[in-house]
Order: structure tokens, then C-alpha cells, then sequence
């Protein structure tokens, strides 16, 4: 159950449509499918709604498809850091739905467990709950979450076995799981490709079950914000 | 002398209880760590994925697979556990994390919280915010008491889109202290040099006793 | 001669499809497992938490941590993954797992199935059967044709509490392998050595063409 | 942030009344918190209900507490190996809910994560589903179930830090997470436990903040059914 592709463009080959639906990894610029990104950019597919906490900065992430106006919406939970969003939003170019952040996850973590629709208590008298179903449980009132079904997930672990198992590096897995869960295609980037049996069996962050195609790659993993602290005298 | 960011920040450390979770904002919220009370230890959760905040990293040293929820580069703890999205906001919408600190545009005497956006303005989102409000057991908000237009920002009611409805229990701003009760707000400490009169002519939300 | 327990299981091996994942439940599905045919690779699941299940241990070797949902005994392959309940079930509702082989004391001409409790008699419980029954893709049931007391256990309708409704996609018995189409059961193959006709006095439920 | 208690009967101190509702992780015997069953058994609380997959067998697990008629009420997804359950049952002595066994699991996540209720399509068009609300989402019908809000967790682990956080032994982890999750209390009994710092924070199965009180002991790990293959000639 070999799942290696040799490229981007080959593992999402036959994969891409204008008007699809795509579930992305990643926070802030941490653990994103970079070169897949860049890959959906190179294929200029169209019209494409994007399931992702952020949407990159202007250069780099989902923010070069931006720039392309590849992206029609947007369900994100915070896309401050990015100018070009907000000027195709706010010019009414680019739809755009905001999700609490913990709402958007367990979406995507629901809709790859078989589970249509859930009920939280967050967002309950915000705008966020307008239009949505409202039922009490126990005394207290929450709102109708739907589950996120995507077309395809693209997302970025740290390493790989060839049959899919994944295994992601520290604040690196964030959004990645949920979204390998989401689609009804996989596919991951990742660092490092190992053999069956060189990943401990216990320690698989995801199982290859939720992956169909994997490729290795340079990363640029651009730091969006460096904040450091002097060393103190010895 | 109302507080200055430091002194908002080293009150709001007051407010963490030995062995507990925390989660801080972005701003004023993440200088608490700073002054986190001696023999008290609080481990502090990133909702990015991560339990047991580390401090900034040395020069040199940043990781870029290594940030917290404001994106900066942070540095883990021997105690520190990853995960995923999905399972931090469980434990936060599960209540199993005692107390948030956050910050705020408008805060409304029963305890309603808008810091998410300006209709037309400021369009940035609400992150984690709207979870947090919901599921932790304890909001505080750490902000100033005025806008720079020098408009309460404590008021009857939030002009803005809400965050989250009846969810702040206490408000520490440069003024002093109030806790949401019923019926309205109520005073529990000023700043230093701080008189009870200035702090209630600063507040446009109802002031009870 | 109707195929015997083995021959059963062997038939069903068939049914694997290269490079797919497969939940095989207790019984004969178990023995499906020694009939993969050359050059199928399937990975098994267990539904207590395991993608990757190898074969039994060798005498001595046996790892209390390490069973199969039958509650037996057995060992990991290289590919193997761990994971929990909450997850297991996830990817078993989530349409991730491509077939499942199971035992059944009923099916009806419509794809349902029981095979879970005997009112008053057999109380033992359901298990995961009623979540991987909604949520694979492809249900296979493998069973003897008739009961003890030679009566068919292909129905036109089930008389035991269903453990899914419409969910078998195709039945294998000692008497050969039939589907569920629109209608009713179609025949697909008899037993080396059993007539169509004597595969149709069995059956109870509606065959059509 | 020290969670280590030096017994059982310490641990569960203060924690145990009549009539509360119990969530125990393991599957069949496995991964059993065997130590707490006892020490809840030797505490002779009544009245109890028990959320776990199985209910052990006749003198291991929660049999014993069965034998005491310890216990009013189990929800369960399989019971078979039980003979003095299925008296008790028959006899109308011992309430029974049969839950899915993914049901089940999901029931203990969803509470945990603070979620009241999801849809589901298991048990749809089956007694599981009587009087269960019936919602369609994209023209399948679910059926909706909820959180199940346990006072107390009591969960068997392979290591734990001394802040809490857990890792567990290959399919000995099965329902601990989720079980471990949906308590107001987490109690949890261990094989070893470490230092901070000596568990990978990568690989760390259930984080602390979900745990309360741990304790370290001799686990009998009872294997219940014992198959084997015998070894080839060389």
C-alpha cells in the first residue's frame, strides 16, 4: 500500500476542479501545506472555497492564491495578517464566513468521524448563532454545528511512513489532523518519508486510514512573527 | 496614577489559582506570565496546540514549528503535551480550563463581551475568543477603561458584534477592579491614587454595591 | 456439498479489494484472514483501536495490551497504528473503512441485518456491529444458510431486533453467494456442488433475476 | 502541579457517594483500571452506574462490584462474557443500556469536549433509535445522541507524569482517553510514573489537564482469551 507521489503536481493530479471545496492544515504560517499550495497555484484551478483558520500573509501560504484570485470564500477564524484578503473582501470580491476557531475544528474533526452536525455552546447570542438551530440541553442553550464534508484535504506532517501514517512536530499539528479527517481525498506534504515500521506504533499522530497520497519536499516554513528574549549574563 | 500595561498585567497575575490551566490573550493578557505569583503554578494552554507555555526563545534559537496562538516563537516546558486543534478546543469548550484573561473593546454590566470586530473597520475575526468565553469556567478581561476618544469602554450595553453573551465575571483596567453582578457592576479595588469618584465618572455601565 | 467453514471464509477473501482497509468481526470472518489472495494487500482493523492487526502470538509471547475486538490475543505488523476508541469509531462512521465481513443470525431480502440479541435468551450486546454496518462502505455477511432447525436464515424480513436497516450489500453462505439488489436476493454463485435450485429452497426471502 | 497519590483509597477520598455515575475506561479486560474497581469495591458505594464498554467478567473488573450489587446500572455495548451480569439482568436486578460501541465512545469524547449532542447514523431504523430525535442532513437520516457526564473517571494508563499527562500501551488505550475525558474528577492508575520531562511532549496521549489524581501500582492485566499459533519448523 505504497501512497508516495513523486510531486505536488502528481499527487494532485485528477484531484483538482474549479468551484471545489478544499479543507488546509495549518496556523497562522505554521504547518501549511506550502507546496501544495503553490502547486493549486501553478494548476490555476478556479473558484475555489478554502477551509482554513487563516489565509496566509500576501506572499506566501493561501495568500499567493489570493493574489491570483483563485479563491472565491473563505471559512476561517482570523485572517488579520493578511492585506489583500481584506481588500478583496472588503471590495466585495471574496466571500467570506467566520467560524470560532474551536467550532471550525471540531467541523472538520466531525465531518471525517461521520458525525453531520453537533451542538456547542460557543458563539451562542453572537452573530455566529444567527440562522442556526438553537436546543437546550441540561438548562443551557447551544447552537447546531454542521459537520464540514471537503473535497479534498491538503495538509503537512512532519514525517510519513509510505502507507500513510503521520506523525507531526509540536505546535506544527494544530489544524492538520481535522483537515486530513475532512476530505474525501488526502493529501500530504511532508519532510521526511520513512519505511513501515521505523514510526512507533504508538506514537502515529494520525493513521494512514485518513491519507491516500503523500509527497516529501523542501519547506520554507517562514516564521510570521520572531519574538525572542536576551540571554542572560552567565 | 491609573496603572500603566505592566501594573494591569501584574494585577491580572493576582487573579491565577495555584494548579490551575490558563489561557492569555494577545496584548496585555500575555505580559501575565511575567508576574505569575511566587508558590503559585499555573500551566499555561496556547490554543494553537499546546499545554505548558514556555518562554520566548533565545536569539537564534526560534523554532518555527514553535509558536502560540498570537504566532510569536515560544519555547516548550518539561511538562508541555501537543495536540491537536480539535482536542484543544475540547478541553477548552469542556471547561477544563479554569480561567482565561483576555482582552477587549467593550465590556456591558451584565457581563456581555465584544473584542472581535468593527462592522466595516476591522474585520480580523474572532479566533479562539468565542470558545474561550463559552467554555472556560472564569473570563477576566485586563483593558483600559477608556477608548482614545476617552469613551467608557464599560458600558450599559456593547455597541459591537458580541463575543460572547453574560460570559466576563471580573474587568481589571488601568482605573481598577469591578466584577459583573447582579444587577450591574461592582467595585472592588482602585488603583493606586485612583479615587472611587474618577473610576464611577469613567464608567458608563451601571455601578452597583 | 456446500462449502464448509473454511471454504466460507475463503470465498469471502475474495471479496478484498487491493490497498483497502477492512474490519473482519468474530468467527469466520476471522478466518478471512488466512486467505488473502497473492498480491492483495488489505490492512485489518480492530475496532478496540488498531489498524495493522498480524497474527496470533507465538506460545509465550502473548501481550496482555494487545488484543483484537474478539478480546484474543495477537501481534503487530510494521505498518501497525494505535489509536482510542473515540478515533477507532471515527474513521469506522466516517466511511474510511472499506468493508466489513461479518456473522449475522438473520438477513433480510432488503439488506437488513440482525445479528446482535435473542429477546430473552441472548442478551450480550451489540458491540461496535451497528456502527460498522452504518459506516463502512460495503457490508459483507458471511453465514450459514439455515439455522439449526433448517430453517433459512435469508428473510423476507427479519424477526430479530436489527442491528441495520438496509445495510448488507452481499451474503455468503455454505450454499453460495447472493446480493441484495433492488427487489429482492440475486444469486451470484452457487457452491461447488449445490444446484441453483436447491440454493433457492433455502431461501426464504424473494429471489429475483 | 503534583498529582500523585499514594493509594488508591487515597486517591478516591472524598470523591465516592452513593448513587453516582461512574465512566471506566478498558476494553474487556484490557487496560482495565483494575486497582480503582477495587478500591471502589473495598469503599462498598452503592447504587453506582457504570459507563464502560464491558463489564469484566465474573471476579475481574467491574464483576466484582457486581457481585456486591454494587452497581444499579450499566451502559454498555457488550456484556457477554458475564454470566452473573446476565443473571442479575434477567432477574430485573441490574438496569442495562446497550449502546454502540462507537456510540459509546463518542458519547464520553463529546462530553469531555463540551458537547451536549451529535447526529449519528448508527443504530438508525434499530431499537437504539426509539424516541431518539430523527434529523436528515444531506438527505440521510441521523439520529441524535448526547454527552454522557460522568462524575467521576476512572482510567488505567501505562505512564504518567506527575502533572498528569498520560501515555498508554498499544490497544490497552482503547475507551481510557475518552472515558478519562468526561468526568468532573479524573482519577488514574498507572504502571509507572516519571518525571516532567521524560515523557516526549509529541507523543503524550491524553494531556494532562484532563487528569486529577494518579496513583502507581501492580497490575494483574488479566488476558482473556489466550490464542496463539504455533512456531514454524526452522
Amino acid at each position: 500500500m505504497n501512497k508516495v507521489y513523486g510531486s505536488a503536481a502528481e499527487a494532485l493530479d485528477g484531484l483538482l476542479f474549479d468551484g471545489m471545496f478544499i479543507a488546509a492544515g495549518g496556523f497562522g504560517l505554521c504547518g501549511i501545506p506550502e507546496l501544495l499550495l503553490q502547486s493549486i497555484k501553478d494548476a490555476g484551478t478556479k473558484d475555489l472555497t478554502f477551509a482554513s483558520n487563516n489565509a496566509g500573509v500576501d506572499d506566501f501560504g493561501i495568500g499567493i492564491l489570493l493574489q491570483t484570485k483563485q479563491v472565491k470564500k473563505m471559512i476561517s477564524s482570523y485572517v488579520g495578517e493578511n492585506a489583500e484578503f481584506m481588500r478583496q473582501y472588503l471590495s466585495g470580491e471574496l466571500e467570506l464566513e467566520f467560524n470560532p476557531q474551536g467550532t471550525l475544528a471540531e467541523r472538520m474533526r466531525s465531518a471525517g468521524c461521520g458525525i453531520p452536525g453537533f451542538y456547542t455552546k460557543t458563539g451562542v447570542g453572537t452573530q455566529i448563532a444567527e440562522g442556526k438551530e438553537h436546543k437546550d440541553f441540561n438548562g443551557e442553550t447551544y447552537i447546531l454545528e454542521t459537520g464540514l464534508f471537503a473535497d479534498l484535504s491538503i495538509v503537512k506532517a512532519w514525517k510519513a511512513d509510505t502507507t500513510g501514517n503521520l506523525v507531526f512536530n509540536k505546535t506544527a499539528r494544530n489544524f492538520n489532523p481535522p483537515a486530513a479527517m475532512c476530505g474525501k481525498v488526502c493529501v500530504v506534504e511532508v519532510e521526511e518519508i520513512v519505511q513501515p515500521g521505523e514510526l512507533d506504533p504508538d506514537k502515529i499522530h494520525l493513521p494512514g486510514v485518513y491519507v491516500h497520497r503523500i509527497i516529501q519536499g523542501e519547506h520554507e516554513k517562514r516564521i510570521e512573527k520572531v519574538t525572542t528574549r536576551k540571554r542572560e549574563q552567565a | 496614577m491609573p496603572w500603566d500595561r505592566e501594573q494591569m498585567a501584574a494585577r491580572a497575575a493576582q487573579e491565577l489559582q495555584d494548579g490551575t490551566y490558563v489561557n492569555l490573550g494577545i496584548g496585555i493578557p500575555t505580559l501575565v506570565s511575567n508576574y505569575i505569583p511566587e508558590g503559585v503554578e499555573v500551566t499555561l494552554q496556547s490554543e494553537n496546540g499546546m499545554l505548558g507555555m514556555g518562554p520566548f526563545p533565545y536569539d537564534g534559537e526560534e523554532d518555527p514549528d514553535l509558536i502560540n496562538a498570537g504566532k510569536q516563537t515560544i519555547t516548550e516546558l518539561p511538562h508541555t503535551s501537543y495536540f491537536d486543534s480539535a482536542m484543544s478546543f475540547g478541553m477548552i469548550r469542556g471547561g477544563k480550563i479554569a480561567m482565561a484573561i483576555l482582552g477587549a473593546m467593550e465590556v456591558a454590566e451584565n457581563g456581555d463581551l465584544a473584542n472581535w470586530m468593527i462592522p466595516k473597520k476591522l474585520v480580523k475575526g474572532m479566533g479562539g475568543a468565542m470558545d474561550l468565553v463559552a467554555g472556560v469556567q472564569r473570563v477576566v478581561v485586563v483593558m483600559d477603561h477608556t477608548n482614545k476618544a476617552g469613551e467608557s469602554k464599560l458600558l450599559k450595553e456593547c455597541t459591537l458584534p458580541l463575543t460572547g453573551k453574560g460570559v466576563v465575571d471580573r474587568i481589571i483596567t488601568n482605573l481598577g477592579v469591578l466584577d459583573v453582578v447582579e444587577g450591574g457592576l461592582r467595585i472592588v479595588e482602585c488603583a493606586v491614587g485612583v479615587s472611587e469618584e474618577e473610576l464611577r465618572a469613567a464608567t458608563a455601565g451601571t455601578i452597583v454595591e
